[in-house]
């Protein structure tokens, strides 16, 4: 068990390292072979130490990293069923998202820089599934980010993806000061830092300090999941390789922070308080993800405010003590996200780049194929009855509404209510894509390749069915996911909810779906016009609020960026090399002044001399007399 | 014990090796082998201690000591003493003097034997500033390593070359003489409570001085420590003068000379006044964090490649600053680790600005971008280190900022705090520089080639060693951590716990 | 009375003789051969050298009027050693080619002022020993009659000289007219007669302004840039090392034996005119562009430090003073004589910082000299003049003068300043004009080997001669 | 005779400062070297007057030496001032300041 | 107060008087003229003060020797008109004047408080042969010293006095460069 653990850490590294260091000298398709073989024994490990693992938690040291002083950090892991489910879902997905790049890139050069980092990504990912201890964890949270940047800029040359790039890393790197924080408060309080040291001490803590390191962490969540108020990131991160948002940027990364809190649950839960701003947090960006999609154009966006918005999903759960549901969330997101994601990519590649949906319109008969995958992905992702989304979305709601606080009530209803709203955006996306009149003077489609729409259809297909991992009681189910995950510190058993309860619920959440499905039809089935807005000026500034989300990227610019950028100008031109340098700068010149002056003294003139020699003598002579006289 | 004076060797090899170069060498060729060779021999010996010796125990102090009578009327004797702190510092040093002339190997070609001569003066400079504990003897390297380093800036730097030199020497100066006195002061006053004269500052160490005279004293060493380190308000020399520097010139200053002001600190300044250390160590840890701050925020807006390099060396030497007044053993490992690491990344830093200069003629940012496209290994070698320097876990930096943080969190959780907050400045401008350097729209730059094999030798042993300390950092650690447990059970620790109250 | 009697004064004897016959040569040999004067100027200062190094003669006082000790043959020794340097840079330098008789016999009679002036025990020697080291200067300074600057210098200095001989005459008239003795251990201590009377103050305050004339003590300094300028380089040479150490050397004489009364009111005096000269020097020197007055006025600052020593002088700083001042004068001499061997085939030596672009790669010999000897002067290792700086602080702090020594390093920094701007032109600027001197001789050679051996010697391994020093007292 | 030495030292200081007064002011080189010989003059009657306070020969032995010197001194500068009034044309002490600064 | 107080105070006055008169001359031969006769008095000042021989060498060196070479130089050198403007007259003279009575006000405070002495007769009379005993058995160095003093006085004089045939022109004063 520790050496396939070890394995499947050291695969993908393997992979990275041999690409980066010799992989100029490989062809493209070997490359592609190297990288792909790699994960994809990663997920055949992945799926051993599933089937190996038993319920009890694993740890295995693999050595000392450092230690100085009393402080010290391991190198070890630590498997129990959450990092197994993840594990799994990382390297799963991103098996079929590395063989759906080696087609996607065949195009595109650079193909060792992007695969190195895709293997470095996945490693990195795996790390923080199983790493044992916080800073461990930290380090997969970091090269997480790392890999996110590069491959995020990797198109360094058009506009505006390098910016991209470096505002996601700024993004997730102030949230890890937080974790780093985090990090300094668990070892100050608690003396360790393995995860299940911490778990097991989180009663021994304070209240206070628990908050503390709960709302760090959560800070720390936030940013690596893009949620409110760091949410700015992602829509920009849209600007990478299609495989890459699907993987990074949907299916894994950013579910990095829900995997956070669910490692440290124990933590969490010992503050209610803590527990509510996860569940608001969740909730707030649930809102924001979901109105910024109903009006965004890009496709892409469109699925990074999903993401956002899914995700805020997960958060809420958490907030409401369900890790279970959290995770079902996490798997059926990973799932439907991926397949939007990489049906997205092959639909750009097809229409030439092409990322604006009302310039797609009918591509129905066009690319029939993609219609039927993208459709399995928009049910999913629109909570249509019966699919995975379905399941997992409802089973959120079912526990927001059964905590017993009453804000929680409040969180319910606006999360219905945004969850009303998913629906709408999600189909008004695939009608306005595959319906309408097709446009007419587009080139012909280019050809999507075999590889890549094989790929989709796993995705597709669990998509649809993921729902049997936790199928409710009421259904027949047994809560499968629930039960493997009942070992987890803190998942706790929860108050089962009647099965009446559980009916209604679902009944009236399909029902709300398929309305807002039918709305979706009725608005964006015909005919669009790609004007940019339109409506009264009340419901275009709506739509314009919307579509910039939120105006909270203009908000950070103008209150933090320039003003950051500003204060810097002020102390390196007014401070560094005005105040101080030139201070010094004015002292010198005042002695090379005084210098001209002295110099003036020496006349050249003899009887000038002759008189200050004189006064010397007369000058000493009275302070001698005076010494003398008062003496 | 070796008996043979192996560190007085170390010491005297590299001017001797300069003095060869510059008096035997027939041509430039000879003489830079003359270099590279004396250059090996004292990473050969310093290689040797470091695997030949073991590891003193916690309660061990000198691995290696030196003594022989100099000026004997003035009781100073010529002694060099080797611990774990010097140790993984002299590596460091035998380790960079290599590569420097590597480095300098195309780029200079001006008067090229005075220059190596230069250069390995410096190194001796910086070896006896690592291994004296006379005082004396310290003082006299540590004012010998700054005056070649002026004639390198300013006969082989840019073009504001003349002013950064003078700056530099000004600087560097102004600190040492107020330092002299201090020193000397603190000899007459160890003469007059003692009868003995000796500058051995174990001995002085046993001085007891008066509040007043312990402040005065302190604040003297420290100026000059301070200047060489640099922190905030004195540090206006750095940037024009890593700025101006040939290559070579850059990698010393950023990858040695300032470490000697670190050390200094730790080695004499703290120990010998613990008092009055104890009394300032707020406010060297508030410039330290000041440091943080401001050259993290001004690397931001800087044009200019070295000079963004520049002041994150700044930042990043406060951060060891703040490591230092935490003063526990978690902190000063960590400090002492992080000497090394800002040693290997931002010399290895200076040493591809200067590889790119030697290609583009500019290192201005707006000149460059798209730099991946045109030299690819270069990029990544640069992406590679400046990841390193933004402290990504893994890679050598991390380590030792994680081990000062962590420790300083339990001393002055708030200024922990601060520092953390410094991780992020710190990728605010690294950003930035791989922005305008890597990506963007590259440029048709004709003839521009990527790095030759003898550049690719420089960089490899430095990725090597950031990965060595990034992923296994213990042995360094291990003899780091030694020293600093016997330096805080010593002396120092007993005088600060007594320091109740000043 | 037998020749045996005078062996004490053997040096003085082979001077006035080898004077004598430089004259005496310069009379018979019309061809003014300049060989021959050469070498029999250096054979004589060689020869009174040795006979001072291995004679070894009791410390007694020769007829009570000349110390033949330790103190005094070491001066000697460093004088013959100074001017055996001037002679070697005069006979590379241009400038000089034509000197005479003149020239060469009153190098040696300078030597004999010199030594007579370190070495008086009494008023009246120390007087003659003044004004015949002063009247040789006169004369050398003045040597090349056609040379307006020469002429100009010359006048300047023997006017202010004549001046500073009546000060220092009538100040021995005070001492006298007070104690009744002129034996200046006497006189000073007032052992016998009176001891505090105030016109023993008078006296200080005159023989202070002679005595700082010579040695360029503010406010007496004025004259010391334009003659340096003025005077043919090697002549420069010698008066900033040789005549300054031979005054500091009865200075320090005069000052030791001062009565403790004396001595009271001596030491802020001493303290004010150490500063002012160390910062005026320092100062000044920022704003020059000729090397030879931007060294004239660092060789002001350099006195300043000396001066700064002698505030500790009662305190047993006699050490660190002499240490300072032997490689103050190895470090000036070397400063000037490069600069005199640093002169066109025309007699033209260069002298305005911009002719020294690029020195240090037309002349590398030179520029090197020049620079270890910045390098001394403004006290960096490995040079002496950071072991002597060390020293003299030292000394000063031992006695608690903290503010001067601040205000030391203070001047320190400024003139560190000034030196740059000569090593910045040496190395650091590319030459604008191609400066074609006549090539280094053997008697250059043999002078810088001297002083560049001395310099790095006295750096790294002072405690022979620091020991040596400890050994000798006035 | 009974005069108050002070008197004597008195006179002597005054003839002292009259020198160089005179020195001082003066632009005629020739004047200037008036001055010094008034000075110098001036230390001779003190240390007559010394001599006669201790009633010994030293001080009058001192006088003649500082004549000597006088003279010799005076002779170099006079035909030093001959040269170069010989080369200018002017013995005017202020002319002579091409060295300066 | 005796006869001999009289002559001294009176023979002081008049060195004093004659000084000043000879230092603000504007005629150097006018101020010759009087500096020999504060010469000629000073010489009788030695002679009261028991220095016979020094009085009569003050007669024939100052006097005689010095400032005749003094009239000499004088008429060889040909004076030029004193300067025109007159301001410089004050500005000359009053710092000098200042700096000179702050001298004498400071010595004198100095001189007079010196616990004061009476010179008491007999004073002793340096006679020739005394003052020869004295001066060749105890100062014989001394005297060799002043012998090379003079030697030197000598040839410098010789040397700087003498004209060369290849004396440079006047202009060459306007010259820049510094040799």
């Amino acid at each position: 068990m520790n050496t396939v653990l070890f394995l499947l850490l050291a695969f993908p590294l393997t992979g990275a390292l041999i690409l980066a260091l010799t992989g100029r000298f490989l062809s493209q398709r070997a490359v592609q072979t190297v990288a792909c073989a790699s994960v994809i024994a990663a997920f055949i490990l992945a799926l051993t130490a599933f089937l190996l693992s038993g319920h009890s938690a694993q740890t295995v040291n693999l050595g000392l990293w450092f230690a100085a002083g009393s402080f010290h950090v391991d190198i070890d892991l630590y498997y129990d069923s959450l990092s197994a489910l993840m594990t799994l879902i990382v390297t799963f997905v991103s098996s079929l998202v590395h063989i759906y790049s080696t087609a996607y890139m065949r195009a595109e050069g650079d193909n060792v820089r992007y695969f190195c980092f895709l293997n470095l990504f996945v490693f990195a990912m795996l790390v923080i599934a199983t790493a044992g201890n916080l800073v461990f964890i930290y380090l997969g949270w970091e090269i997480v980010g790392l890999c996110s940047y590069s491959l995020i800029g990797f198109w360094y040359s058009k506009p505006g993806t390098a910016d991209a790039g470096r505002k996601a890393f700024i993004a997730t790197r102030l949230a890890d000061v937080a974790f780093g924080t985090a990090i300094a408060l668990c070892w100050t309080d608690l003396n360790q830092l393995s995860v299940a040291g911490i778990n097991d001490g989180a009663s021994s803590l304070s209240s206070g300090t628990a908050a503390m390191i709960g709302f760090l962490l959560l800070f720390a969540a936030i940013g690596k999941s893009a949620q409110l108020p760091l949410s700015i990131w992602l829509p920009d991160a849209m600007a990478g390789p299609t495989p890459v948002s699907a993987l990074i940027h949907a299916a894994t990364m950013v579910t990095a922070g829900v995997y956070l809190l669910m490692r440290f649950f124990p933590v969490i839960q010992c503050s209610q308080t803590v527990l509510l701003a996860i569940s608001l947090v969740g909730v707030m960006t649930v809102c924001f993800g979901a109105f910024s999609a109903l009006v965004q154009r890009d496709i892409k966006r469109i699925l990074a405010y999903s993401t956002i918005s899914q995700v805020g999903y997960m958060f809420l759960a958490l907030g409401a003590q369900d890790l279970a549901g959290s995770m079902f969330h996490l798997i059926t997101h990973a799932f439907f996200k991926a397949l939007l994601f990489l049906g997205a990519g092959c639909i750009i590649k097809a229409l030439h780049e092409e990322h604006d949906i009302f310039r797609m319109s009918g591509l129905r008969k066009r690319l029939p194929l993609m219609f039927w995958l993208f459709m399995a992905g928009t049910l999913s992702l629109g909570a249509f009855p019966l699919t995975g989304g379905f399941f997992s979305k409802d089973r959120i709601l079912l526990s927001v509404f059964l905590q017993p606080d009453i804000h929680f009530r409040i969180l319910w209803v606006i999360a219905s209510i945004a969850a009303m709203i998913t629906p709408l955006y999600a189909f008004r996306m695939f009608f306005v894509i595959f319906y309408g009149k097709p446009e007419a003077d587009s080139n012909k489609n280019a050809p999507i390749q075999d590889l890549m729409t094989i790929t989709l259809w796993p995705l597709a297909i669990l998509s649809i069915f993921a729902g049997f991992i936790n199928f409710p009681l009421n259904w027949g189910g047994s809560l499968w996911l629930d039960g493997f995950l009942q070992t987890i510190p803190g998942a706790a058993a929860e108050t089962h909810p009647s099965s009446q309860l559980e009916w209604t619920m679902q009944a009236g959440f399909a029902l709300m779906t398929l309305t807002m499905v039918i709305l979706a039809w009725v608005l964006y089935s015909r005919e669009q016009e790609s004007d940019e807005l339109s409506g009264t000026p009340m419901t275009e500034a709506f739509q314009r609020f919307f579509l910039n989300g939120f105006y909270l990227d203009h908000f950070y610019q103008e209150r933090i960026v320039i003003p950051y950028r500003n204060l810097s100008v002020f102390l390196w031109k007014k401070v560094d090399e005005g105040l101080i340098d030139d201070g010094l700068d004015r002292k010198a010149v005042f002695f090379m002044k005084l210098a001209e002056r002295l110099r003036l003294w020496t006349t050249g003139q003899i009887s000038d001399y002759v008189s200050f020699l004189v006064a010397g003598f007369v000058m000493i002579l009275g302070c001698l007399t005076a010494l003398w006289w008062f003496k | 014990m070796i008996s043979f004076p192996i560190l007085s060797a170390i010491v005297f090899i590299p001017l001797f090796g300069g003095l060869m170069a510059l008096a035997c060498a027939k041509n430039d060729v000879i003489c830079r082998w003359i270099a590279i060779a004396a250059t090996l021999l004292d990473l050969l010996l310093v290689l040797l201690l470091f695997f030949l010796e073991p590891i003193p125990n916690i309660s061990g102090g000198w691995i290696q000591v030196e003594d022989f009578p100099w000026i004997q009327s003035m009781g100073i004797r010529f002694t060099l003493a080797l611990d774990g702190i010097s140790l993984v510092l002299i590596l460091l040093t035998s380790i960079l003097g290599v590569l420097v002339v590597l480095v300098s190997w195309n780029g200079i070609n001006r008067f090229v034997k005075i220059f190596h001569f230069f250069l390995l003066a410096i190194q001796t400079g910086v070896l006896g500033v690592f291994l004296a504990t006379d005082l004396f003897v310290f003082f006299l390297f540590w004012e010998l390593q700054s005056v070649p380093m002026f004639f390198i800036i300013g006969i082989w730097g840019h073009e504001q070359r003349i002013y950064a030199s003078v700056k530099f020497a000004l600087f560097s100066i102004a600190g040492s003489l107020l330092m002299m006195i201090a020193i000397i002061s603190l000899y007459l006053v160890h003469a007059s409570q003692t009868g003995e004269y000796t500058f051995s500052f174990l001995k002085l160490m046993n001085t007891s001085l008066s509040w007043h005279a312990e402040i005065l004293l302190f604040s003297s060493f420290i100026l000059s420590f301070i200047i060489k380190v640099p922190l905030v308000p004195v540090h206006t020399w750095l940037p024009d003068a890593h700025t101006e520097a040939p290559t070579a010139g850059s990698v010393i200053l950023a990858g040695l000379l300032l470490k000697t002001g670190v050390y200094a600190l730790i080695r004499f300044g703290f120990p010998l006044f613990p008092y009055a250390a104890q009394f300032f160590t707020p406010f060297l840890v508030l410039l330290g964090l000041a440091g943080i701050f401001y050259a993290g925020w001004i690397a931001l807006v800087q044009e200019d490649l070295k000079r963004l390099v520049a002041y994150s060396s700044i930042a990043h030497m406060g951060l060891i600053i703040v490591g230092i007044g935490a003063w526990n053993i978690t902190t000063l490992s960590g400090s002492v680790l992080q000497m090394i690491n800002h040693g290997i990344t931002t010399s290895a830093l200076f040493i591809m600005t200067g590889m790119l200069d030697e290609r583009l003629h500019t290192r201005k940012l707006s000149d460059l971008g798209g730099l991946w496209k045109t030299v690819p290994i270069w990029s990544g070698f640069f992406l590679f280190f400046a990841i390193a320097s933004i402290g990504l876990p893994g890679l050598n930096n991390f380590v030792g900022e994680i081990l000062i943080l962590i420790g300083t969190f339990k001393a002055m959780p708030w200024t922990a705090l601060a520092g953390f907050s410094g991780l992020l400045w710190t990728v605010v401008y690294v950003m930035k520089m791989l922005q305008c350097s890597l990506w963007g729209k590259d440029k048709p730059r004709p003839g521009v080639s990527d790095l030759s094999l003898r550049e690719f030798a420089i960089l490899a042993p430095l990725c090597l060693g950031v990965f060595w300390l990034g992923l296994h950092p213990g042995p360094a650690l291990g003899i780091i951590e030694a020293a600093v447990t016997a330096m805080l059970d010593g002396n120092i620790h007993q005088a600060f716990s007594r320091a109740g109250s000043p | 009375m037998t020749l045996l009697t005078l062996k004490p004064i053997l040096f003085h004897l082979i001077l006035a003789g080898g004077g004598i016959i430089i004259f005496g040569a310069g009379v018979i040999g019309k061809t003014r051969s300049k060989n021959l004067l050469f070498f029999i100027s250096t054979g004589t200062v060689i020869a009174a050298a040795l006979v001072e190094l291995l004679i070894n003669k009791d410390s007694a006082h020769f007829l009570m009027m000349l110390d033949t000790g330790d103190y005094a043959r070491f001066f000697n020794v460093m004088f013959a050693l100074l001017t055996f340097l001037s002679l070697l840079f005069t006979h590379q330098y241009e400038g000089l080619r034509k000197a005479g008789d003149e020239f060469y016999g009153l190098m040696i009679f300078a030597l004999l002022g010199m030594s007579l002036v370190a070495g008086a025990v009494n008023w009246i020697i120390f007087f003659l020993g003044f004004e015949i080291l002063s009247l040789s200067f006169y004369v050398l300074i003045a040597i090349r009659r056609d040379d307006p600057y020469g002429n100009e210098a010359a006048l300047k200095y023997i006017i202010m000289g004549m001046i500073a001989g009546g000060f220092l005459a009538f100040g021995i008239a005070m001492i006298y007219a007070s104690t009744g003795s002129l034996d200046m251990a006497v006189s000073l201590a007032g052992l016998e007669k009176s001891w505090d009377s105030p016109v023993m103050l008078l006296s200080l305050c005159l023989i202070l302004a002679a005595v700082g004339f010579k040695i360029s003590m503010v406010p007496f300094h004025l004259w010391t840039p334009d003659v340096y300028q003025g005077a043919p380089t090697p002549v420069t040479a010698l008066l900033t090392t040789g005549s300054k150490l031979a005054v500091f050397a009865g200075f320090i004489r005069i000052m030791m034996h001062a009565s403790d009364w004396l001595w009271g009111f001596s030491l802020p005096i001493l303290w004010a005119v150490a500063a002012a000269t160390m910062l005026t020097g320092s100062i000044t020197a920022l704003s020059q562009t000729s090397i030879k007055r931007l060294l004239a006025y660092s060789s002001i600052a350099q006195m300043g430090y000396v001066l700064m020593g002698m505030a500790a002088i009662k305190n047993d700083a006699g050490e660190a003073v002499i240490f300072y001042l032997v490689v103050y004068a190895i470090t000036d001499i070397g400063a000037f004589g490069t600069i005199a061997t640093l002169c066109t085939k025309t007699g033209k030596t260069l002298d305005d910082l911009n002719d020294f672009k690029g020195l240090g790669y037309s002349h590398p010999w030179q520029a090197a000299l020049l620079t270890l000897c910045i390098l001394s002067l403004a006290g960096l290792p490995p040079t002496a003049g950071f072991i002597g700086k060390f020293i003299v602080f030292r000394a000063v702090l031992e006695v608690q003068h903290t503010g001067l020594a601040i205000l030391g390093i203070a001047a320190a920094l400024l003139s560190i300043f000034a030196y740059l701007k000569v090593i910045i032109a040496i190395f650091m600027k590319s030459a604008d004009k191609i400066i074609v001197t006549s090539g280094l001789g053997t008697a250059a050679m043999t002078a810088f080997t001297v002083i560049f051996v001395a310099l790095l010697l006295f750096g790294i391994c002072p405690s022979t001669i620091v020991a040596l020093i400890g050994t000798i007292n006035p | 005779m009974s005069i108050p030495f002070a008197h004597m030292l008195f006179l002597a200081t005054l003839l002292f400062v009259m020198g160089a007064v005179c020195a001082m002011t003066r632009r005629n080189l020739i004047m200037i070297l008036i001055g010094v010989e008034i000075m110098l003059n001036a230390s001779g009657i003190a240390f007559v007057a010394g001599s006669m306070r201790w009633q010994e020969f030293q001080g009058q032995v001192m006088t003649l030496f500082v004549m000597t010197a006088a003279a010799a001194e005076i002779a170099v500068a006079l035909a030093l001032i001959v040269c170069v009034q010989r080369r200018t044309g002017s013995i005017n002490a202020n002319r002579y300041n091409l060295l300066k600064g | 107060m005796t006869f001999f107080d009289i002559i001294f105070y009176i023979t002081a006055s008049v060195v004093v008087s004659s000084t000043a008169l000879a230092i603000t001359r504007k005629n150097a031969v006018h101020a010759v003229c009087f500096i020999v006769i504060s010469f000629m008095g000073t010489a009788i000042l030695f002679y009261l003060l028991g220095a016979p021989l020094l009085a009569a060498l003050e007669v024939i060196i100052y006097a005689g020797g010095i400032m005749v070479l003094f009239v000499f130089v004088i008429m060889m050198t040909k004076m030029e008109k004193p300067p025109v403007v007159k301001s410089s007259l004050s500005s000359q003279w009053i710092p000098a004047v200042i700096l000179g009575s702050t001298c004498i006000i400071m010595a004198g405070i100095l001189v007079f408080s010196d616990s004061g002495k009476w010179l008491s007769p007999p004073a002793v009379t340096g006679t020739p042969k005394d003052f020869g005993i004295v001066l060749f058995q105890d100062y014989w160095l001394a005297v060799e010293i002043a012998s090379f003093l003079l030697l030197m006085a000598m040839i410098g004089a010789l040397y700087l006095g003498r004209r060369k045939a290849y004396d440079p022109p006047e202009e060459k004063i306007q010259e820049k460069n510094v040799i």
